[in-house]
């Protein structure tokens, strides 16, 4: 038995003695073991290197979130809770040009290897979400924020919120599927204040 | 070399019916490489059908007819067992002709 | 789209060349003109009128004997399939324009007798555009048209 | 934190209504990229990759000039058809879970000699690039047209792949927090206008397991299942997936066995 469990690593690759347990109940690998094939499997490249295999708190336990099994609520406060501690609001106006918030949302790239690292990232707003009208190749993974600030009233309550979701989307809703643009470095400041005047301006074509 | 066409020729009804990939980068001269450097146009200019001798079609294509092109036509006169023959010249001065039997 | 050397050495003695080879018999007409390659046809931006002159025309008539069907919106300009028909009698040759690729003419098809005036294939697009089917039959020129949207631009990318 | 949570739970609500108001007009535009897609399927260019692959296939080459004809891709020694369906699958001779392209490597290198390097140089086809893998890819997926997927996870090690595949699957990682199952883990969603299968779901997996490999139009290619993988680590902002590395063989493993009982359909054509 042993020495067949030895053979069996070549695929998992040598992840210690977790290999020991985790054959036990039905051959899931721990998460070590999986980061250990991961290393071995990914090159860096360009401005993605190998730390990005490297889970923080809140994406080690969204990974073990299935169609089927949601995350508990005591993990799920958790981590609205750790994340809540990381929104930072700039001074002033959370507002900025929703004509630059569009381009934002509009633009795709950003952080992959294929990026010139120099360029600013976009937001990709569009890929998941409808805004626009006047776009009709938008996703569906995120709701249709089509009419947001027009819907949702445009109080400086409602742009903090805003500011705050795209800074920080798990600080208001545990293992959401957008990215944590501000938290993760991903836009700038001023960026994420151009998509906050994209929703929220009542001139944005958004509220039209 | 280029590689060879794919071409079909099935009757249909009173006509032939014609189908054909050809294998070509259609470089448009508009695009840029990983460098930023124009890479220059590549493409077909010329296509010609002809089956016993006789053109069933010829073309004039500019750089914006789609990489490895996809062209269909129809034509009369000519039997299952007849064959096609398609010949494409691009801008390099290179010739591809390729031939395919009329199935029935 | 400036042409090589050796491509406008090629047209510039193209003609004078295609004549004394076919006074020898070395080709036979048929031949000689699918080696044409209209230059001037495929540098026209944005001008149906231009176009028809270009082809050596002047003026055409928007026509219904004309069909075109493609999609209306293409999930990327790089490869959008068109379908053109004609029903007007002695149709010679059939044209695909886009309205705002950089040059307009993508590809003109001669339909020789015998030939059903039907053809179909696939062209790029580098945004949403108007598309021109220009019709040459019985020595005249006529069209139809349609907008056809581009969701991904298919040039360049 | 409590009064913060209704109203975000307020908020969601509000969107989605505002969302049903234009789900008409997304049917339309819907209906239309169909239309687009149909009017492709007839004269799909990966049979010019096709029918180079079966030229390559049977073409010696390599140090020891020989064909791949004794390649055993999983059902005997030169058996083609019907070996995409059983792919990957674990293989006594080299001890190894192998999907095709890894299988293919195999065989360059113990039939016609190639080092591992050379079989593996350039995997992917680009602009004015033809390479052999994507052909001949293309070529045996080809003749596994119209039979149904089956994949075995009997052998132990198919199994852990099958499990560490599926592990792979849900990781979140990188600057954006994706992981496959981000975009590919619910039902009905798109991304921009493209429709994202569930892989997690056997009817939206087996529709997608079996159109790749695939003819992309947007980049006039065949690409290939380990392409197709690649390509989604990039966007995910990972860094990059290596050429038949044991995380995209168990990832393949994983996805293949959802698609259980799917009939090939390859190569498609897409987007």
């Amino acid at each position: 038995m042993k020495n067949k469990t030895l053979a069996t690593v070549t695929l998992v690759v040598l992840a210690g003695c977790a290999a020991e347990s985790a054959r036990q109940d039905a051959s899931t690998p721990s998460p070590q073991q999986v980061k250990a094939v991961l290393e071995a499997s990914f090159m860096a490249r360009g401005q993605a290197k190998l730390d990005r295999l490297t889970q923080d708190e809140v994406q080690l336990l969204c990974s073990q979130v299935r169609p089927d099994k949601p995350i508990a609520p005591e993990e799920a406060q958790r981590i609205v809770q750790s994340q809540q501690a990381t929104l930072r609001y700039p001074a002033g106006s959370l507002m900025g040009d929703w004509k630059s918030g569009e381009k934002v949302a509009q633009q795709g790239t950003g952080k992959q290897y294929s990026d010139d690292p120099a360029h600013p990232s976009g937001a990709n707003c569009y890929a998941c979400h409808q805004l626009s009208p006047g776009e009709v190749s938008y996703g569906t993974i995120g709701p249709s924020l089509y009419r947001f600030g027009a819907t949702h009233g445009y109080t400086a309550e409602m742009q903090k919120y805003v500011y705050g979701k795209v800074y920080n989307s798990e600080a208001f809703s545990a293992c959401s599927t957008m990215p944590r643009f501000g938290h993760m470095g991903i836009l700038t400041e001023q960026q994420i204040k151009d998509v906050v005047a994209l929703l929220m301006d009542p001139k944005s074509p958004v509220n039209q | 070399m280029a590689d060879p066409m794919k071409i079909r020729a099935t009757v249909v009804g009173d006509k032939v019916e014609v189908k054909v990939l050809m294998a070509h980068e259609m470089e448009t001269g508009q695009r840029k490489d990983s460098k930023g450097a124009i890479v220059p146009a590549w493409f077909i200019q010329n296509v010609t059908a002809t089956v016993n001798g006789k053109t069933v079609l010829s073309a004039e294509w500019g750089p914006a007819v789609a990489k490895n092109p996809f062209l269909s036509f129809r034509f009369a006169g000519a039997k299952a067992g007849d064959k096609v023959v398609i010949t494409w010249t691009d801008n390099h001065g290179d010739k591809r002709s390729d031939e395919a039997t009329i199935a029935a | 789209m400036k042409m090589g050397r050796r491509r406008a050495l090629q047209s510039a003695s193209g003609v004078a060349v295609m004549g004394l080879a076919m006074a020898a018999g070395l080709l036979r007409p048929s031949t000689a003109r699918a080696e044409a390659w209209n230059k001037a046809a495929f540098e026209v931006k944005g001008s149906l009128n231009e176009e028809v002159k270009a082809l050596g025309g002047s003026g055409a008539t928007e026509s219904k004997d004309i069909s075109m069907t493609s999609p209306d919106i293409a999930e990327n300009g790089a490869v959008v399939p068109f379908t053109v028909t004609s029903k007007l009698p002695k149709t010679e040759s059939i044209a695909l324009l886009v309205e705002k690729n950089p040059n307009m003419l993508a590809a003109n098809f001669t339909i020789p007798e015998g030939t059903e005036p039907w053809i179909n294939t696939r062209i790029k697009m580098g945004q949403t555009s108007n598309v021109i089917a220009l019709v040459k039959a019985d020595g005249k020129y006529y069209y139809t048209s349609k907008e056809v949207k581009v969701t991904l631009g298919g040039c360049g990318g | 934190m409590r009064p913060k949570r209704i109203a975000a739970a307020a908020l969601a609500a509000g969107i989605l209504s505002a969302g049903l108001a234009l789900a008409q007009d997304k049917d339309s535009t819907s209906r239309q990229i169909e239309r687009y897609r149909e009017a492709l399927a007839d004269g799909n260019p990966a049979e010019l990759w096709e029918a180079r692959g079966e030229s390559l296939w049977k073409e010696k080459r390599g140090p020891k000039a020989a064909s791949l004809e004794r390649c055993d891709l999983g059902l005997g020694p030169g058996v083609v058809k019907g070996a995409y369906t059983v792919l990957p699958k674990y293989f006594a001779d080299t001890g190894k879970v192998e999907d095709l392209e890894s299988r293919l490597v195999t065989c360059m290198v113990a039939l016609q000699g190639f080092t591992p390097e050379q079989a593996k140089k350039d995997p992917f086809g680009g602009p004015g690039k033809k390479v052999p893998m994507d052909a001949l890819v293309a070529y045996i997926a080809s003749e596994s047209r119209g039979m149904p997927m089956h994949v075995s996870i009997a052998n132990p090690k198919e199994r852990e792949a099958y499990e560490l595949g599926r592990q792979i699957f849900f990781y979140r990682g990188g600057p954006h927090d994706f992981a496959c199952a981000s975009c590919h883990g619910a039902e009905g969603k798109r991304i921009r206008l493209q429709d994202l299968p569930n892989l997690t779901n056997p009817a939206d997996a087996r529709r997608a397991y079996t159109t790749w490999p695939a003819y992309r139009v947007s980049q006039g290619e065949v690409r290939s299942m380990q392409w197709r993988l690649n390509d989604c680590f990039r966007q995910q902002r990972f860094p990059e997936l290596e050429f038949t590395s044991p995380a995209s063989i168990a990832l393949s493993l994983y996805l293949a066995r959802t698609a259980e009982g799917g009939v090939m359909d390859a190569p498609a054509i897409k987007r």
